[in-house]
């Protein structure tokens, strides 16, 4: 199927769905590195005119990838809620976009249409959004999870605690916690990247944040961002895992390039679960995703980056994670070359998963070879505090010693509080303020850094 | 009393913790600090490779070497196209086609990446410490290969034409801000150009306050013993060389050895 | 005076301070224009490292643009509040950041001591700043102004109506006037930039202004922005003037450019307020700024332009303003070449003008030559919103036909309001929700487009 | 009846009101309309300057016509470095030498300032529409200079070295997003190289939508009228044309054979 628009004397064509979706997204470096980005921006305008005019059921009919070849396509139509889809059915891209903003796209209406909502519709929608849209679209959805506290209310947002260190050394990972829970940082989870693959380290890291977590009766999860098949294993040889954690992508190749399976997703959620760690609730996933990882592995159809990133939001969807998150900057300006791709990425990636019903987060960050600094995250944290989002980074001093890049700090997060009045995870912040951390209304009390749990977690770090 | 527990947990990680505050912000000192760590580390992203450098000193270990470059013919084209890091160039295939020999157990490959001042510090001192497992092990090898404006997949297409079972990549790793000289080390078994990055293992963050080379070549020694008997490298293949140590007499004689170096 | 800063073996040297205040600045093209700029970021974070070190006296002493040879220099040391001052006299430029982000910096603290900050320590603080630190510190400043009502009083945001039409056509303006009202923006002012230079096209436009705010009772003010002499001749012959506009530069020659002295802003604050006006207050001036208008008049003394601009508010503040906004992205490229750099700049401008007592607002724009777009006024306008912008503009449709560059628009301001809960002027929120305009809760009435005043305001328009 | 009424408004003034709302937010399809003029007048800004036509259409007019340069290289240039495109360069300097005759009353500068688009659609009919006032006035003329790459001020390098009384710059607009082709004209008494803008007189928005010629033209008139009188130019002259229409009779004529013409 082609599409055609004309503007004036010229028509534009487009060769076919994927094409049209491709030309219409703001441009970016990994859809120029693809070969797939519009050519002037004309054509782009060309290209979002069109698409505004085609039926959201294109989305139901055509498919990017096809359905044979991708079990991400056959998860996505198999599992399409079409009465959760009935009451925008008739509409348009464009007609779609103007629902969302109208004040008839309530929190409720949102939430019900979630489940009815593919990656390629919220995708198109996005794509013809400026901005401001997509915050205040994304602002209006909400997603609650739960696990040992209440992750995405209204007003809230959470922090992970990232306390990664080079060698994985425990009591320079045990003294990040500290400094991080000091900070009011951590109710998202307390999660940490090991730079090892070995299993005996794992399993140590495993039990250092099982101990900090129930030591100081902290209502948070800890989580080990390995691969999930090393989480499987773990669980299988005993160890405490709250989170299972696993990067996904929005293609079939691509999560077989991380060495995964939608299989091997189930049997990780499975494990996870048996485990019955949850107090208040069972959402026991943790996935990352980013625009780019699909087209780095070789496995992007010639499909734009955006609309597979919203693909990997449907992998997370089906197994009820607690918490997703972009990590928007994270591998380079090969696919997000600058402030403003970042900026644009992470307001994009925030929206479609909001919009899906998955419980969205960010990674605000940059690498050191791409065209972007502090005052662009600073910028970005900002624009998404506005927007809602779930939760953020908690990184000592934003510099991460071992993934070398540079994400949100424990000061951003006050920040963003600060500036927003943005709460923490209920139970967390009752946590925080019964430790003598945060005072009644959540800031940091001054005499913070005193607090007994110091000297108690000192000893861990000893 | 807390600026000293500060002091003290400070110490116990490269991490920027203990950092005190302004108001919720970070205190002007350490603001100035990170932004010159920034305009550094971006430095090192286009600090140029002394290839020849490091070929001297993998000669001086006693190995042949070929230098060999990707497809990108510049530093902006290598950060943008990472299609093109990945392939060889013309003349660099000539050449490793005229340099293949017999097949061999394993390739070792050093690749600037992202991070030339990675190779600098411990591309040598990484090979250096690998040699003795080497020999233990009696591996054949390929000629070391030297590789402009690399990335890791790159030896996937050099590992195939040397005809190699397993190649062993070292390469410099984006540059953080404390950290601008991280190696990271990657082993794939049966290389050939389509090999995804689930087929590969890694070793990590190699570098002064990292690993050292000693307990990487360590790590990496095991998960090549095991990628050449079980035939595969991988996220089927966890690194447990704790075991090793525990168990086998001639590693724990090739490390006294290697200590004592 | 020259300056040095050592980094680990390599020695920056500054030859004065105006050297060092320029290099410290956030890269920009009007400095490279100018060829101040720092030529590499080592060199640049080198020389924030010398300022953050500098006592903010040095700045009493040192003047940048020489006290003998411009009058604005001399307005500022001669007018500068030693008491005022006293309270952060002690501190290095680096102290007296870490004091304005500290607690201790209460709004009524900040407000005390705005008589004593001048503007190159405003630039001078605002350089070693990142954005959020921005907006954090503007956000906790409160300047509040009146004439028939009260801007900027904290939780809320005004907007200047902005009818401007390519031939001053009084029925194309009052059109736009109904559009705007209808959407409830004009508090600020009702402004129009008149395309002509004609006096007596002027008078009939003053008295248009005239009579729509008359005749509904609209609790706000008219203002013509002609040059600040016509004004004065307008006041002369008769013609009903609210607000006294100027654009304004930070040098004598500047302004000279501009076809001012000091002593003609004296001359148009006494004219305005002889006619007695305002209601609920005499702040009866407006003036506009905005960075690179002093080098483009080649008029910039070696000076960086955020500095420059800094001291434009120096100006302004000395003749009690009701508004005064930075129209940042307004003169194009060369000054401020993209997004990235024209959302710094106006970060930085509201910064300084609100830590001097100046009631900031800003005109978030850009043009066509630049490097930018609306997304990148949705992220200036989402960030100024957190910062407590004093107000900002409503163009038609973002375009202003007239000027040539492209705004914010009713509907950008209604977004605002949405997603960070901006009230309006009191005064004129109650007039519109009297009009059935707005509901209780300040949200446009799903029928306030046939409001009996639209009837009304087609008269004027007939 | 509300949408027949803002039709009817909306028919009053070029300015984008009555766009209704999807919430708070801009329609869809008033978004694109503006993505989409927004696409356009980016690429206005860089459409090339034909310079040869707008002089073949001044020669038509019976003028004599001289074509000259900023010293601003390319269009980038000219963008980022306004300090150039206030400059003549050296060729043009040398031409306008030899041209430089006795000294006349006015010199007219047509240049493409941000918008060549203004300058092709309005700059010769601009001039068409001065002669008449010319002729009336007395007033001895330049050759008409046509410059390329040129800001306002370069309007005062060249009435000097024409030795003219006063310049007369015609000069193309920044683009706008609903009028890409708008033609500014900018008078200064007495010009030479460094002029301050409070030292010149403006007529703007010279387009379809905007001033017609014949409208603007009257208004310049005015103007230079008023210039050569009083021997300035800027703050202290405002524009009080109408006056003169109800009180000059032979003004009132050149308006009458203008429009017949
Ligand atoms: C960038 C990056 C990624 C990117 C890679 C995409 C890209 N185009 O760069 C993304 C986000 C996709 C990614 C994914 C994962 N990564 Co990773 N990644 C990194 C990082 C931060 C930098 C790598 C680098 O600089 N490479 C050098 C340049 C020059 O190489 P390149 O050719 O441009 O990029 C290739 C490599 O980066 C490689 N790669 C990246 N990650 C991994 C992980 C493994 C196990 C392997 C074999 C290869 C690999 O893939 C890229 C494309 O071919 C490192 C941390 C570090 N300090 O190095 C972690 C790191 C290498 N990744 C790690 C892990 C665990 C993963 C995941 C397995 C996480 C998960 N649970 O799914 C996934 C899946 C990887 C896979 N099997 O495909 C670990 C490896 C631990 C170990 N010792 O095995 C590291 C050390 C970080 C950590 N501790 O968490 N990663
Ligand atoms: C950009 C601009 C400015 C910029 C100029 C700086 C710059 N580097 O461009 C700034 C913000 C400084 C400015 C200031 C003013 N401007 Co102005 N400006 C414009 C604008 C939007 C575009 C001009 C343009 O495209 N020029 C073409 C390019 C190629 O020229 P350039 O050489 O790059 O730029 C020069 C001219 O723009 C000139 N210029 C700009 N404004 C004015 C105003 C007057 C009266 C004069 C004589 C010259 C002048 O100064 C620039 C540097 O030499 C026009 C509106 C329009 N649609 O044209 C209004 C416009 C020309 N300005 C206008 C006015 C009133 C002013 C002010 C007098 C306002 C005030 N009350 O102080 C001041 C002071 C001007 C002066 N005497 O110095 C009016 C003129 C009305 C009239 N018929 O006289 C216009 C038409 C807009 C309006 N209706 O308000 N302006």
């Amino acid at each position: 199927m082609t599409f055609r628009q004309s503007i004036g004397q010229r028509t534009h064509l487009f060769r076919d769905l994927k094409d049209l979706m491709a030309k219409a997204t703001p441009l970016r470096s990994g859809d120029q590195l693809a070969g797939i980005a519009a050519t002037s921006a004309e054509e782009s305008i060309a290209a979002r005119m069109a698409l505004a005019d085609q039926p959201l059921t294109l989305f139901l009919t055509e498919a990017l990838v096809p359905y044979e070849a991708d079990d991400v396509t056959r998860l996505i139509i198999d599992r399409h809620d079409a009465v959760a889809f009935a009451p925008v059915r008739h509409l348009t891209v464009g007609g779609f976009r103007d629902f969302l903003l109208s004040d008839a796209a309530t929190t409720g209406v949102l939430a019900s249409l979630a489940p009815g909502i593919t990656p390629e519709m919220a995708a198109a929608v996005c794509k013809i959004m400026r901005n401001q849209d997509l915050i205040a679209v994304a602002r209006k959805c909400s997603v609650v999870t739960r696990f040992r506290n209440t992750i995405g209310l209204p007003g809230t947002m959470a922090v992970r605690l990232q306390p990664n260190h080079p060698t994985d050394d425990a009591r320079g990972i045990a003294a990040a916690i500290a400094d991080g829970l000091l900070h009011g940082a951590g109710d998202a989870t307390i999660g940490i990247n090991p730079a090892s693959d070995n299993l005996s380290t794992l399993a140590d890291l495993l039990k250092l944040l099982d101990e900090v977590i129930t030591r100081f009766a902290i209502p948070t999860q800890g989580c080990l961002l390995t691969h999930i098949t090393s989480s499987i294993e773990l669980i299988g040889r005993g160890a405490p895992v709250d989170l299972v954690f696993q990067s996904v992508a929005g293609t079939q190749a691509a999560n077989q390039g991380f060495g995964i399976t939608l299989s091997i997703l189930q049997e990780g959620l499975e494990a996870g679960r048996s485990l019955k760690r949850g107090t208040v609730g069972d959402n026991v996933m943790y996935f990352e995703t980013g625009q780019g990882s699909a087209l780095s592995a070789g496995a992007h159809h010639g499909v734009d980056q955006q609309t597979l990133e919203a693909r990997a939001y449907a992998v997370a969807r089906a197994y009820e994670p607690l918490l997703v998150n972009t990590v928007v900057g994270f591998i380079g300006p090969e696919y997000l070359y600058d402030g403003k791709q970042i900026i644009r990425a992470g307001l994009e990636d925030h929206f479609c998963g909001k919009l899906m019903g998955v419980p969205l987060g960010c990674d605000i960050c940059y690498t050191n070879h791409a065209e972007a600094d502090q005052d662009d995250m600073d910028t970005l944290l900002t624009l998404l505090g506005a927007a809602g989002v779930s939760y953020i980074m908690g990184v000592p001093g934003a510099d991460d010693v071992m993934l070398n890049y540079q994400s949100t700090s424990f000061h951003d997060q006050l920040y963003i509080r600060d500036v927003l009045s943005l709460k923490r995870a209920p139970e967390f912040a009752g946590w925080l303020q019964a430790q003598g951390i945060t005072g009644a209304d959540g800031r940091l009390s001054a005499r913070a850094a005193d607090v007994p749990l110091l000297a108690a977690l000192m000893g861990l770090a000893a | 009393m807390s600026a000293a527990i500060w002091r003290e947990l400070a110490a116990l990680t490269p991490a920027r913790i203990g950092l005190g505050r302004a108001g919720s912000a970070l205190t002007t000192a350490e603001t100035l600090r990170f932004a010159l760590a920034h305009a550094r580390a971006r430095d090192a992203v286009h600090a140029p490779f002394a290839a020849e450098t490091v070929a001297q000193e993998i000669s001086a270990l006693g190995l042949p070497v070929i230098e060999v470059a990707s497809a990108a013919p510049s530093r902006q084209a290598y950060l943008l196209r990472p299609d093109l890091g990945r392939r060889l160039d013309a003349a660099s295939e000539k050449r490793l086609a005229t340099a293949a020999g017999d097949p061999v157990d394993v390739a070792l490959v050093i690749g600037d990446g992202l991070s030339s001042s990675a190779v600098h510090a411990h591309g040598a001192a990484m090979v250096a410490a690998l040699q003795p497992h080497i020999v233990r092990e009696r591996w054949t090898l390929a000629p070391v290969v030297i590789a402009r404006q690399a990335r890791v997949a790159l030896g996937d297409a050099i590992g195939d034409m040397l005809r190699a079972r397993l190649v062993v990549m070292l390469i410099g790793e984006r540059p953080g801000l404390s950290s601008p000289d991280s190696l990271g080390l990657y082993l794939t078994y049966a290389p050939s150009p389509g090999r995804s990055d689930g087929e590969r293992n890694c070793i990590s963050n190699i570098h002064g306050g990292g690993l050292s080379a000693g307990e990487a070549a360590f790590k990496a020694a095991w998960l090549m013993r095991e990628a050449l008997a079980r035939r595969l490298t991988g996220v089927t293949l966890k690194e447990e060389s704790g075991n090793w140590l525990a168990h086998d007499a001639t590693v724990q004689l090739t490390l006294a050895r290697d200590d004592a170096g």
